[in-house]
């Protein structure tokens, strides 16, 4: 990335295998990469869980705590989702607090989940109006080789899908499982020159001009999406992405199980 | 998006609370050049939210390391003035509002010839006065004339509005109740000439069916904001003409 | 201002014209420019108003909330004053946090108004050492040509007098008029040479040295004072301040009735 | 100023609860030259506040977008430490301590010859030890001090004070109990030599006449405070002559 | 440490809660090379605690005014995951976090040949993602491997491990009960090949009698640790020969 | 310091001498500075002292008010220790947040402080869970010429062997010494090449590769230790250094009384 020949160079070979149809790893254009996953690694957490899209390597994990519910939503648990992109995932990332794009990353994923109903936040109550269990999905990224948003979304997922109420740690009755109603998965596509794109790499995010991220419910429903990037999608791109949502969506479920 | 209520928010006759049509918007009002020391500016409200736009630049772009030597950067901050909702907001920016001025930089970046300003910056402030369901488009929209007021070379103007879904109807530009209430909510902007989406957010529920129709929607009413945004630069230029010809 | 040469012949020409009493606006010395105003204009704030002084243009909101008392005045309600110079407003203001002069704005604003007693905090309790009215104060620069202190402290206490306390919303009785005694009027001088002017743009800011602002209240006595800038004033300049504060400031309390 | 106690602030006699006259100052206390480390350096007692200042410069400024290419820049730091107060103060800067440091630099300004240093900064910091009322008057006396025993060409040396009311009698200086519950506060600071007030702030509520009395009091007593002031320095500079000769 | 408790920390046979001996390290994992973005990466498990460092660099250094002209600098973020504790914690640094990040840089300088690369930065950086006592010195032994997989010349790895004392007793690498419960803690950690030490803390209460066993203890348990990192770095270096053949 | 071959000269002056066993200040390699301390000096705290350890100069302030206790120690009152390394006390210390060297400080004068059980936080619960004292220690530094830690601790010790619990001022009875039980004293050294030296002075400092703060008891015990520096220090080494903590410690406990 520091010498721009190089990456003239790369970006003309990416372009030019695209129109072809190729990519650079060797897959096809809607073809997603390897996805591996680990569950209840962190025993310190509610419920945790490392995702790896290829080289993408992301880890989410859940602490469930009593608090206070928000006043207009007294009989509701609540829900929060962070994101950080540390240093230790890429050279370009720094520390310090979440930048842009942490922020984003963070928003669409708890927009998948939140809108998607996934955590059913009416059974999380404690004492109405008083106590509820407050929900906290935070998540690391640790090695980034592109596509950050389809594999925190499903680490964030997954690390929920197993996740416990710790009520016996505080006293508030027996451990049960966090009630989860379905499993919102994302799709992210990206648009290099003319040509869409799926599960896009860090080599082809580079030079990529549009993403767009759709999260699916069990039933291929939309319940969240995004459009990123410094570039547009036309109409007909847009319907691209949408079947394939679908498509994807069904398949990495397959894949979860 | 709750999805939950017993509010009636369509009725029988298809007739929104506010009385609008499922593909009416609120009443929109333009304003161009309303700000002095700044390039360029903009009022837009639509319905009742309330949004002023102000564009400095290019200009030296600061800090130095965003610098592209290529190009300009656009810079964006949305900000929501403590007064403008229900409960007061603590000033400085949340993560929202981080993630709107995000996506509006991004936006506006395919229609500003970017490439005839390398290492400047253009800046774009959007401050929310009042906020009733929608300011993330009336900011953009906003902006986008704003930009032109500016002089800034563009190869169009952005247009912004939402379509969404309540009480089971695909509907244009959900006011508050219906934006809390209701189902869905679909914020974008595009092009005019080309139809290209530049925006584009979705959350809530939506069928393929659902979400194509509110997608359509959109994209006409884009249309409508765009006329919109064009006489309020016209008046503006007429304006400006009047201003020079009595400086005479 | 970026060109020194430009501005050095700017600050001459202000000079000269100057030592014959005029000012390059063609106002006389203790001229104001035109006042303007338009009250209740957001109306999710309980109060607000607009005020432009020339061209320099300044929103304040009041929010007026329930919430806790300060332990040392449980029959209180609160009242707190914010200011921000955001970039639109000049050029030269920056994104960020209030700096020193959105700060010092802020408490100069916030220190008329609370030693006036314009706010009649003690009709702002709900329940003793429990329960106040909180109100917040936050105004915020459009265009900034000169003189902020006046044009937000006038835009403060109209937002003010025209408020309301949302009882309604919060359950808590009938929506009534913010209890409001008085009208703390500020005029600032500032001085450039050893000329005072009154009502300084930005031009005149620039090359003035020392600025004194002073409020009074309807009959005329001092509830704050504020000199800022790096030069000094003499007892006689401070004599005739004060006397054009009291005659303006009854001026300013005609035009806003 | 609350203005409202039931609370007897001044006697039948006019005598003070400190048991001083209307015109009094608390006893003070200056020393020059206290601190090892700082190119100059002054404690300040006044009644019961307890206030260092600490000067360095000039020096390289930093950061240097504040440079200024004709003349030092002052940049002052005024600190409550965290158990000068009756309530445990947070650590940090607030928004009174940053408006003190303001006007505090702002009032040295006119005073240090900052022509003879381009692009330099000097920088002045008060630590706040014990706070009683009257600490901004107390630091910038000492600042005044400060800068004098660190070298600085100075046209004068400046003195702060306040008056004030209380009780309705127009007073020197007041103490915590008439600043707490008294009627107006006047904080000011003038240059000896022509009585220009270089800082000068008020709030409570004042008549005309009332004003002007706390101004004359107030011009009188900086000049008290000034031979104070010069007193410190010549105890100084003896103490260093001493020091100088015992080194031969 | 509360030192406070009716817990049997250990038995009548000297066996602790979790079977171990006095003298006895819990289980210990070390793997290198586990990511892929990384110059250098390593993994440890100390009983329950997961520990990943990430080393980049030599690099350029950010923020400039940090360059040393005659050799690198290392800097090195510790940084507790918010799920790795019994209670969530905030994200962000706090005070225990920049301590410890600060000494583990310490300790690493003196194995570092940073003299051979001026100006640059070496930048380590661990998490944690599960705590259980002892994660500075998973931490450390984690970075140690971490810089060796990333080529940086090195005199020596350096091994870190805690004793400490419980129950009266003194006890190598405590375990979170022992933590909580017991009497004193000692973090060390050592350059093997010469045993001086370069990182050391001691709280709690120690006769010198029992502080020399236990530190007699930790040296003897960081040849252990040491024995398993320079495993891991073979394993590691086998692994990449084989890639490096199956390259051909 | 900004001299570069000043620095050099001085390092080597430093280093000759020590190879004699001589310091520059005319010191024993384990030989103290003079100490003298004040305490009371402020009324508005709760405790107080001002330590100066050669021309090093540190002050520390107690402040004692009612709060929450933590939810795991119902029963007990709350410690807490801050330091701030401010501007005034050395040309290279910068204004804002304590950065890792007053973090570091703070950290290991509170470590001997809570380690040593000094303050007796049983005795600090006013109602069990709910309220208890807490004790803030606040340090500053104003002139810093080597040595912070054993000049902040001694400074932070007595305050509190003087501090009062002000119970008359919120109500919670009679004004009552806080309950100390011991004086934990630290001892520093410093490594120069193979030297080992005792309180290092600011030169010292510079160019010392490693630091060992040791805190002991008044029985001799070892409560609280810091390696510092980027250097090491033997097993040899380290043994000197635990004899001279206890050894000096007792010269100091007789010096404070």
């Amino acid at each position: 990335m520091s010498n721009p020949m190089l990456s003239e160079i790369r970006r003309d070979h990416i372009m030019n295998l695209l129109a072809d149809g190729k990519r650079i790893d060797g897959r096809g254009t809607s073809d997603l990469r390897s996805i591996t996953f680990e569950t209840g690694l962190v025993e310190s957490a509610d419920g945790s869980a490392r995702v790896k899209i290829g080289k993408t390597d992301v880890i989410a994990g859940v602490k469930i705590v009593p608090g206070t519910p928000f006043p207009d939503t007294p009989d509701s648990g609540v829900l929060t989702t962070g994101a950080e992109l540390i240093p230790m995932a890429h050279a370009t990332f720094e520390s310090g607090p979440p930048g842009e794009d942490a922020i984003e990353l963070a928003r669409v994923v708890d927009r998948g989940i939140r809108e998607s109903k996934m955590v059913d936040v009416s059974k999380l109550c404690v004492t109405p109006g008083e106590k509820v269990w407050m929900c906290f999905i935070d998540i690391y990224a640790y090695d980034y080789d592109g596509n950050l948003f389809d594999a925190a979304n499903l680490a964030a997922v997954l690390a929920l899908r197993t996740a416990v109420v710790p009520g016996e740690q505080y006293g508030l009755g027996e451990n049960t499982p966090l009630p989860v109603t379905c499993t919102p998965i994302s799709v992210t596509a990206a648009k290099i020159g003319n040509t869409l794109i799926l599960d896009p790499n860090f080599d082809e995010e580079q030079i990529s001009c549009s993403r767009l991220t759709v999260t699916t419910d069990d039933e291929g429903n939309f319940r969240a999406m995004q459009k990123g990037g410094k570039g547009s999608i036309t109409l007909d791109e847009l319907r691209q992405c949408l079947d394939m949502a679908v498509e994807k969506g069904r398949e990495i479920r397959a894949i979860i199980g | 998006m709750s999805g939950q209520t017993d509010m009636v928010l369509v009725d029988d006759n298809g007739i929104r609370i506010d009385g609008r049509t499922a593909d009416q918007h609120r009443p929109i009002k333009i304003e161009a050049g309303v700000l002095s020391n700044a390039d360029g500016s903009a009022y837009v409200e639509i319905g009742k939210n309330k949004v002023l736009a102000a564009v400095y630049g290019p200009r030296e772009c600061h800090p130095r390391h965003l610098q592209n030597p290529s190009k300009a950067i656009i810079q964006c901050k949305y900000n929501m003035e403590a007064f403008s909702v229900s409960d007061r907001k603590r000033p400085g920016p949340d993560r929202r509002s981080v993630e709107i001025s995000k996506i509006t930089a991004e936006a506006l970046e395919k229609v500003v010839l970017t490439e005839l300003y390398p290492r400047a910056s253009i800046d774009v402030y959007i401050e929310i006065m009042q906020a009733n369901a929608g300011t993330r488009c009336a900011g953009l929209t906003a902006a986008s004339v704003a930009l032109a007021d500016a002089g800034i070379p563009m190869r169009d103007i952005i247009p912004a509005i939402a379509a969404g879904k309540a009480d089971g109807h695909v509907l244009l530009d959900l006011n508050k109740e219906e934006d809390n209430y209701g189902e869905a909510d679909v914020p974008m902007a595009i092009i005019p000439s080309t139809d290209e989406i530049v925006l584009l957010q979705m959350d809530g529920n939506m069928t393929r069916e659902e979400f194509d129709r509110a997608v359509s929607m959109g994209v006409a009413a884009c249309h409508e904001v765009y006329e919109l945004q064009k006489d309020a630069l016209k008046r503006r230029y007429t304006a400006k003409e009047k201003e020079d010809d009595s400086d005479e």
